[in-house]
């Protein structure tokens, strides 16, 4: 029952703020039913799990199975932390119907819950979607000023993406043996090679487009410009791990042969993405983009990783799925806090951060490091491991792929450099006393940060399982 | 049976309402516990109680699909005249005839929904077809629904020729007029033994395709929806086409099979481009009404894939695809005409202005577009999962799956002009009933989108 | 006489009435081109129809075979009636507005 | 060759000729004048077919109601003779070609249609057509389609005087 | 065992401590508080140091755990620290001479407000704290955690006067070249896990695992280790970041260039000597790098003018002869030049520094001169310091150099005949720079010469101790042909096996050493004559003015591979980006646009065209009735393919 409530109590605080007009009231609201469903989260990790499992459609036989592995886990772990932090942060940002912004954001915690959780490729589709339709809603209506175009491309192109899967799912569905969806019938669905192939091809596309993969990229740089940043920030911390959630839950499991047989494309697919993102990420001048285009290098690396199919990566993957969340909401909530301030995103017009806000500076550098995976951050640990993986892999895919590290390097500390330092500009100057519900939030997630850094084993103990079902098969 | 004889009976009884009842609402109530009386008389025929029991000397055949059928369509006719009412009463002062119109209409479907003798589907197709040249053309003084009559009207006799010439080289060849399976074997097209028999055939798919309008027989769609009443557009694209589509599934899923491998290229063909047709076209509507038209033959296409399956499931799939997309498009409709101009620019601020207006609106469109948790998905999928299970190839899914990434290119323009674009919607003042009924039908399409079953398993009682 | 020469006959008329429809721009010839059309198939099927009778004669079946198809014939001119008038009317009030039934400019509706 | 088959021929080649001028008279009065040649020619095809009822019916119906109706409508809003603009020609001429090319597709379909060799229509033999044999059909067998057709009338009727009125 | 994890826990978390207790309390504590912490943290870390070595002594290497790092089914890197000789002496000059940078710097740094003076001092201490855990790491990943560790701190520390754009450019150059060496480093830890499955010393660095190692294995391990090293430790071609990191205050760059970082490449290859004597070709290409990066930044150090450049060059250079050492096998020479360097090196910059604070931030040295009797125990110290840097016996750097050169010259004489030159340049630019500086008259504006004075007791204080260190610490490594015992090389048998015997006659050794001390000496007389009286004005040959351009390395870079670079990405940015990739999604849009426009004209609104559409349709069915199996055929064909 405790699985469901992860679906439950979004839905149901998203459902009470339609009727809340007040905005501190739905503040607190939302804030209060998100810490609920952290508090849930964080006593499930130290419970074994029993899976929720009733007849939904019995003429389709789907049934309503949510199921919690370490994966799983991992993952709503960190969307259970998102969100309260996400809320947290924007507090003070002045969205207008608030009651709906919120609740909409709640919903698609909901569907994300529900895409980590779910045991049926059908409901697993469903939640697909209900994390995304939300997100079109947000971005559109609370967005920049070209929202709309760039979220309908965005929702068009990542539409497209899970209508694929879908023909994947039917697919599967008329080629297993008892016509279910449930995954363990998918795994022992008869396909030949040819049809694994393109089950897989359909499944990958969606996943592909949901990191997003180069060079199905584009839509995500435009969407997290435009986007309210408090949607950018699911976005990039959460939603992309949907993509990388789908390759580890789904298609490995499901199609052991054109897994294998396409792990090489893949890899040197994304790595050409990892170093192609890290370049242009450095001629960026918008700090948002800027985080967007490392966002793409770091799933690029992530999912390369996982299509390495050693163990070692695909347990550093694993745990790089909590941190790269957590840094990267970090550094959007800084990115968030200044432009909120002083009205800009174009990294020319600041400068002086670290005179003038000290602290908000410090926490910039402490996410900035630990998205460049500077040991004992939290990124280290993980991106070791996917290197080494990579490196078993094929030694020059880690060796292209490692320049990435530099690169990361440049950019990131162009950022900081443009950002936190030199004199302080006319902008930055505008800005006055910070939120202090973000400032505690970014230093909760820099402990956090630090934290799973000197000490990640509790992250590895607790993906342990999933990499057990992975490789001991 | 009884839903053919109280259909007519009531049919009747509607025609002299206007001669006696000149209040509009009062009308519209009986015609609406007519509808009830006639899914309560359906729905005793299904459980075995007659009005008359005749004998119809093969003529018609009851299954539970076809009475099923008739509930359901008869339900969304409810639904639409629930709806719509006031907005018929708009378009002439005796509403009563339109009703009784309906009525005949519904007599039609009924015998769509039963023939087991092609002079029954010729029957049942005119009779369909001739109220709905009159609807079209019933705003007799505005030009476009004038002149959307008579292209229809001449269209419509055309392909009647068409379908006459099919029917006579059926009966040439077989020399009956019975649903009976030919006794032939399935070979490649051009067997002679059975040239006569085919090419009635595909002169009367042809002809049915002319009536669900599917590419490229489709060229009347477009304009007649656009130039007929639009509450008469929605009784149109919604009730009466999904009659036809049960109509062309019964007399197919017999006799495809004389067609050979022909059959799933002809269908193939007609499907894509239908799809095509109807996707790429309305991409490109200025009016929300003609888009509206476009998309109706782009659903059509999708509606086609059940004749793929000759399984139960292509039977489920239609009639849930009809069901849902009814709802929605009833549901599109009934705003739209409340609008007071038909383009996209009308509905801006609409979200703004008439939130739970917008919201049910928007439920409509995600249901049309296929968007999950609402029941266009659920529809969609079963279409497709028909599909494979025929034996179809995965591309034509693939396809399919393309062009509805495509629809959603239209579909979302409303919703972009009513919750992005700041504006006043040009929007007739509606009453606050209205937009509960508009809710409901949301809130229905919402439930199918998590329960479809609720709709399909009556079909296993 | 072979049903073939029926059936070449019939289809010819069928054709004319094809191409008069495709051809003239007054809408009461396009309709009465209409009207060939079905007439062609009326006697198309009565052909067919004294062909499945003089079969069933001759194999001594039963001497009613083939009457469906005469009924047939019967049923579409009903139909054909109750179209005539519904077509006619349509055609009228289009007159009454534009005072043209030429078809060509039946095209307010496009795109 | 017996004097039913000439006339088999004669009514053939009349009909055809009476159709095409329907098309290519510029009067529609005339049109309608010819079209009812070409029902009587068809007429005489049910007679020799021994088909009297629809002869009959044929001749009532349509040459008799529809095509006075016809006339009526024409003479209503008096369509003048030069009224109607010519198509251009080679709208025509695609016209032809597209009812051209369906006739020879169907004929040659025909031709090769197995089934049909060596079957004959039996002239003025059998008593399908006549109104007795007719008349129980219509009412045994098919009766419900009989019924149901009223149910055609009526909407027509409901129709006609919906978009009759003014 | 206990003693050991406690004393280690000591060293390391006192350091720490500092950090934390600067770092966020920066805003609250007094100046006098964080310096008093800071400064009595890095030095209790040393006493503890203290106890270490001589536990080591006593009792031989301990390995120290605390908790595993990453600990899964594939792969275990435990939290281990490892104590014996060499981290063991590595730990002592670490703190010891912090400790007194730290002192020093509390004097040096006391212009800045106090938040700023914490985070100076916060900096330091995790300054020393990573490069303590770097020496004490008992695996290659411990050893990376400190070794980026010292990265960021250098970085945070070259960039700590933030509000100037050109310090922050040099800190993130610092940072990047570090980290392109970082890159090689990581490769050959990755390269060591596939292949071995482990990065701990004890199962990496022994015969077993070199049998699981194929010669290009070996090879290509330590080319990436020691492309660790050059970044690191500022070697051909990755050293231009470390002149540039004098941006940050004097106290960091001494402790950048004399205990912490710039070592970290030696004490790494020291480290893992047996894989590298195990690599020819590496070794060769160590030689050549350290005696390459050892010239050239000798030859940019005479045409300096800018005190830090010299002294920063001459670090450059003094690397290049460690690297000298190592890849000629002289592993434990390298570890001694490493000590004596840390020791005259901090001298020196600490001296510079001084000068520093006593011209008013003014660092051109043409415009000082004459300070001897103004700055006393800044003049006698940095003498020091220099006699030391030129190898004049019998101060510690002659014992260093000479048994470098010594190995260098029994691998091949011409790395001795270079090294020497390299060493007479030492000797020259190093006397250049002192005589321009403190002999002669003063040359800068009245106002300066008012206010010159001897720094506080908190600088001379570690001059003094330093330069007594410069002087003495050849004691540890006198060699034994001078009756000397060799201390050191001795102490890291357990490491870097007995010294190899050069195979030289005493008498060869003796005139090598002559040769090299004799022309050392004219070298830095030399420079005394020329610069006694005037000073180095823009350099107007061409050598000069190639060698004062730093032989235009700089823009050479900046042409090769930053400018084509960053074109690179624009282009990616502007062309492929936008035009390519998203053009193409967007086109895909774009051309359904069109085609609606298009084909939507079809539907022309005429019924004639429609029904002859229709016609066209029953015609195109029959057509595809006709055809079916052809059709059929080609589809088949088309889903195969």
């Amino acid at each position: 029952m405790m699985l469901v409530s992860f679906l439950f109590l979004p839905v149901l605080a998203a459902i009470l703020l339609l009727f809340i007009k007040n905005n501190k009231t739905a503040q607190w609201t939302a804030i209060f039913f998100s810490g609920l469903t952290l508090l849930v989260a964080l006593q499930m990790l130290y419970t074994p799990m029993i899976d929720f499992n009733i007849t939904w459609l019995p003429n389709l036989n789907t049934r309503f199975i949510l199921h919690a592995d370490g994966l799983s886990k991992i993952l709503i772990l960190l969307n259970a932390i998102s969100f309260p932090a996400i809320f947290m942060a924007t507090a003070n940002n002045d969205y207008k119907n608030r009651n709906v912004f919120l609740s909409l954001l709640l919903f698609t915690q909901a569907g994300l819950m529900g895409v980590f959780l779910a045991g049926d490729a059908l409901l697993f589709y469903f939640f697909w979607e209900l994390a995304l339709i939300p997100v079109y809603f947000l971005c559109s209506i609370w967005g920049g000023e070209k929202r709309v175009a760039v979220t309908f491309k965005f929702f068009i192109y990542t539409f497209l993406g899970s209508l694929l899967m879908l023909a994947g799912i039917l697919f599967l569905n008329a080629h297993t043996g008892d016509h279910s969806f449930l995954i363990s019938s998918f795994i022992h669905a008869n396909l030949t090679g040819g049809q694994q192939v393109t089950a897989f091809a359909l499944f990958f596309m969606a996943f592909a487009i949901k990191m997003p993969l180069f060079p199905l990229h584009t839509w995500q740089p435009d969407a997290y410009e435009q986007s309210p940043t408090a949607v950018t920030m699911v976005l990039s911390a959460v939603m992309v791990k949907m993509g990388l959630y789908g390759v580890i839950r789904w298609l490995m499991p499901l199609f052991p042969v054109a897994f294998m047989a396409h792990t090489h494309v893949v890899v040197i697919l994304s790595v050409i993405g990892i170093l192609y993102a890290s370049f242009i990420a450095i001629r960026q001048d918008d700090i948002k983009r800027l985080i967007a285009y490392s966002s793409i290098a770091h799933i690029g690396l992530m999912n390369a990783a996982l299509f390495t199919h050693t163990q070692i990566a695909i347990q550093g993957a694993l745990i790089q799925l909590f941190s790269h969340g957590i840094n990267v909401l970090g550094l959007w909530i800084v990115a968030d806090m200044i432009e909120q301030q002083t009205g800009t995103r174009s990294m020319q017009q600041m400068g002086g951060l670290a005179k003038k806000q000290p602290t908000l500076a410090i926490l910039l550098v402490g996410f900035a490091l630990a998205n460049i995976a500077l040991p004992l951050t939290n990124s280290f640990a993980g991106e070791f491991l996917m290197f080494t993986g990579l490196f078993q892999f094929n030694p020059w895919m880690a060796a292209c792929a490692g320049v990435s590290v530099v690169l990361a390097a440049i950019y990131t500390l162009n950022m900081v450099q443009k950002v936190a330092y030199g004199a302080i500009s006319e902008k930055i100057n505008t800005m006055h006393s910070p939120n202090k519900g973000a400032q505690a939030v970014l230093i909760i997630l820099l402990i956090i940060v630090f934290v799973t850094g000197v000490y990640p084993q509790p992250l590895f103990s607790l993906t342990a399982d999933t990499l057990q079902e992975l490789f001991v098969k | 049976m009884n839903a053919i004889i109280v259909s007519t009976l009531l049919g009747v009884i509607m025609m002299f309402c206007s001669w006696g009842i000149k209040s509009q609402q009062v009308q519209k109530n009986i015609a609406l516990i007519g509808l009830f009386i006639l899914i309560i008389a359906n729905l005793a025929q299904s459980s075995g109680w007659y009005v008359v029991d005749y004998d119809t000397k093969g003529m018609l055949t009851y299954s539970i699909f076809g009475l099923y059928a008739n509930t359901l369509l008869f339900a969304l006719t409810f639904i639409y005249v629930w709806i719509n009412g006031e907005e018929i009463a708009k378009i002439n002062n005796t509403s009563a005839d339109f009703y009784s119109l309906f009525f005949f209409i519904l007599c039609g479907i009924s015998v769509l929904t039963s023939f087991d003798n092609l002079l029954m589907l010729f029957l049942g197709i005119e009779i369909l077809s001739i109220p709905l040249y009159i609807l079209t053309g019933a705003d007799k003084k505005n030009m476009f629904s004038n002149e959307a009559a008579l292209k229809y009207f001449l269209m419509g006799s055309f392909s009647t020729g068409i379908l006459l010439l099919g029917i006579t080289f059926i009966y040439g060849a077989t020399g009956s007029f019975h649903l009976t399976a030919p006794v032939v074997s399935i070979s490649t097209g051009f067997a002679q033994e059975q040239i006569l028999l085919s090419t009635g055939l595909i002169l009367l798919f042809a002809a049915m395709n002319f009536k669900v309008s599917a590419a490229p027989f489709h060229f009347w769609t477009p304009d007649v929806y656009d130039g007929a009443p639009t509450v008469f557009t929605s009784f149109m694209a919604t009730i009466a086409k999904a009659a036809g589509f049960i109509a062309f599934i019964n007399v197919f899923n017999t006799q495809y099979k004389a067609l050979g491998y022909s059959w799933t290229l002809l269908l193939t063909f007609v499907i894509l481009s239908t799809l095509l047709v109807g996707n790429i076209i309305a991409v490109f509507q200025r009016s929300v009404k003609r888009m509206l038209a476009y998309s109706s033959i782009a659903q059509a296409g999708f509606m086609l894939f059940a004749l793929y399956g000759k399984s139960e499931i292509s039977n489920e799939s239609i009639l849930l695809y009809a069901v849902v997309y009814s709802i929605a498009t009833i549901g599109i409709f009934a705003v739209l005409v409340k609008m007071k101009e038909n383009s996209f620019e009308a509905f801006n601020g609409l979200g703004k202005a008439h939130p739970l207006l917008a919201f049910a609106t928007t439920v409509f469109l995600f249901s049309l577009a296929g968007i999950p948790l609402t029941g266009g998905f659920f529809a969609k999928y079963y279409m497709l999962s028909a599909l494979l299970k025929a034996g179809a190839g995965l591309w034509l899914v693939l396809v399919a799956v393309v062009f509805a990434a495509i629809s959603i290119y239209y579909y979302f323009k409303i919703i972009q002009a009513m919750y992005f674009t700041a504006g006043v919607p040009a929007i007739n003042p509606l009453p606050n009933q209205y937009k509960y009924q508009l809710l409901t039908l949301a809130i229905l399409l919402l439930v199918l989108g998590v329960f479809p079953n609720l709709l399909l398993n009556y079909l296993y009682f | 006489m072979p049903i073939q020469y029926y059936i070449y006959f019939c289809l010819a008329l069928f054709s004319i009435g094809v191409v008069g429809v495709l051809t003239r721009r007054n809408a009461i010839i396009v309709f009465m081109c209409i009207e060939l059309m079905l007439n062609a198939v009326n006697l198309l099927l009565v052909a067919f129809s004294k062909m499945y009778n003089g079969l069933a004669v001759q194999n001594g079946v039963a001497n009613t075979a083939g009457i469906d198809a005469q009924i047939f014939v019967f049923f579409i001119m009903v139909v054909a009636a109750a179209e005539v008038s519904i077509g006619l009317a349509i055609i009228v009030m289009m007159y009454r507005n534009t005072h043209s039934i030429d078809i060509n400019f039946l095209n307010r509706l496009k795109n | 060759m017996n004097i039913v088959e000439i006339l088999f021929y004669a009514l053939s080649v009349f009909a055809i000729v009476c159709a095409i001028m329907v098309l290519i008279s510029k009067n529609p009065i005339h049109s309608v004048l010819w079209l009812i040649l070409v029902f009587f020619a068809i007429s005489g095809h049910y007679i020799l077919l021994n088909a009297q009822f629809l002869a009959i019916v044929n001749i009532i119906v349509y040459a008799g109601a529809i095509m006075v109706l016809f006339l009526f409508v024409i003479m209503l809003i008096n369509v003048k003779k030069d009224s109607e603009p010519q198509k251009q020609l080679f709208v025509k001429l695609i016209g032809v070609i597209a009812g051209g090319s369906f006739l020879t597709l169907s004929i040659s379909l025909v031709k090769q249609a197995m089934p049909l060799v060596g079957k004959t229509v039996p002239l003025k033999e059998g008593t399908i057509g006549l109104i007795h044999p007719l008349g129980k059909a219509l009412f045994n067998d098919y009766v419900v389609p009989f019924e149901i057709s009223s149910v055609l009338f009526l909407s027509a009727m409901v129709g006609a005087v919906l978009i009759g009125k003014k | 065992m206990g003693i050991m994890k406690i004393l280690v826990g000591f060293i390391i978390l006192w350091p720490l401590a500092g950090f934390l207790f600067n770092g966020l309390g920066r805003n609250y504590w007094s100046k006098k508080v964080i310096a008093y912490k800071a400064t009595g943290y890095i030095f209790a870390s040393f006493i503890a140091s203290i106890f270490a070595f001589i536990q080591v002594q006593n009792h031989g290497a301990v390995t120290v755990r605390y908790f595993d790092f990453i600990n899964t089914d594939t792969v275990k890197i435990p939290f281990d620290f490892k104590v014996d000789a060499l981290s063991s002496l590595f730990l002592l000059v670490i703190t010891g001479v912090g400790s007194l940078i730290h002192l020093y710097s509390t004097a040096y740094m006391k212009e800045e407000a106090a938040p700023h003076y914490a985070r100076y001092f916060s900096y330091l201490n995790l300054f020393i704290f990573s490069m303590l855990i770097l020496v004490l790491g008992d695996n290659y990943v411990v050893m990376f955690i400190g070794w980026e560790g010292v990265g960021l701190c250098s970085y945070l520390l070259i960039g700590y006067w933030f509000t100037n754009g050109n310090y922050n450019y040099a800190a993130k150059k610092a940072f990047i070249m570090n980290r392109i060496g970082d890159l090689g480093f990581l490769l050959a830890i990755f390269w060591l896990i596939v292949k071995l499955g482990s990065v701990n010393y004890n199962e990496v660095l022994t015969a077993t695992s070199l049998t699981k190692l194929s010669s290009t294995d070996i090879s290509g391990i330590t080319l990436l280790l020691f492309v660790g090293a050059m970044g690191k430790s500022a070697q051909i071609p990755l050293f231009t970041w470390l002149p540039d990191a004098m941006a940050g205050p004097t106290p960091v760059s001494a402790l950048i260039h004399a205990a912490t970082m710039v070592t970290a490449g030696i004490y790494m290859i020291t480290r893992s000597n047996i894989l590298f004597s195990h690599s020819e070709l590496t070794q060769n290409v160590i030689a050549i790098i350290g005696i390459s990066t050892a010239l050239l930044a000798a030859t940019i150090a005479i045409k300096q003018n800018d005190i830090k450049k010299v002294l920063a060059y001459s670090t450059v250079s003094q690397l290049g002869y460690m690297f000298l050492g190592l890849g000629v096998g002289a592993y434990s020479g390298a570890v001694f030049h490493v000590i004596t360097h840390a020791f005259f090196k901090a001298l020196l910059f600490l001296g510079a520094g001084s000068v520093i604070h006593a011209m008013h931030h003014e660092q051109d040295i043409r415009k000082m001169g004459g300070l001897k009797s103004k700055l006393p125990i800044t003049h006698i110290t940095f003498l020091i310091g220099c006699i030391a840097i030129a190898g004049v016996p019998p101060f510690s750097g002659f014992f260093s150099k000479d048994e470098i050169l010594a190995a260098a010259f029994a691998k091949s004489p011409i790395y001795w005949v270079l090294g020497v030159l390299g060493a007479a340049m030492t000797a020259f630019y190093m006397f250049r720079l002192y005589t321009t500086t403190f002999l002669g008259k003063f040359r800068g504006s009245s106002d300066q010469e008012n206010h010159l004075h001897e720094s506080p007791l908190a600088m001379t204080l570690p001059l003094i101790l330093l330069a007594i260190a410069s002087a003495l610490a050849g004691a540890i490594g006198i060699p034994e042909m001078m009756g000397g015992h060799h201390w050191l090389s001795h102490n890291l048998i357990p490491i870097v096996g007995k010294p190899i015997e050069l195979g030289l006659s005493h008498s060869l050794e003796w005139t090598l050493m002559a040769v090299s001390v004799s022309i050392a000496l004219l070298a830095l007389l030399l420079a005394i004559s020329m610069y006694k009286k005037k000073t180095d004005e823009e350099p107007t040959t061409t050598l000069g003015k190639f060698f004062y351009h730093k032989w235009h390395i700089d823009e050479l870079y900046n042409e090769v591979i930053v400018e084509p670079l960053n074109r690179f990405a624009g282009f990616l940015k502007n062309v492929i980006e936008k035009q390519i990739i998203d053009g193409a999604v967007n086109g895909t849009g774009k051309l359904v646009q069109y085609s609606a426009r298009k084909v939507r004209l079809v539907q022309n609104g005429q019924v004639g065209y429609y029904i002859l559409f229709m016609v066209a349709g029953i015609i195109l069915l029959f057509m595809i009735w006709f055809n079916d199996i052809s059709i059929l055929l080609f589809f088949n064909k088309l889903t195969k393919n």
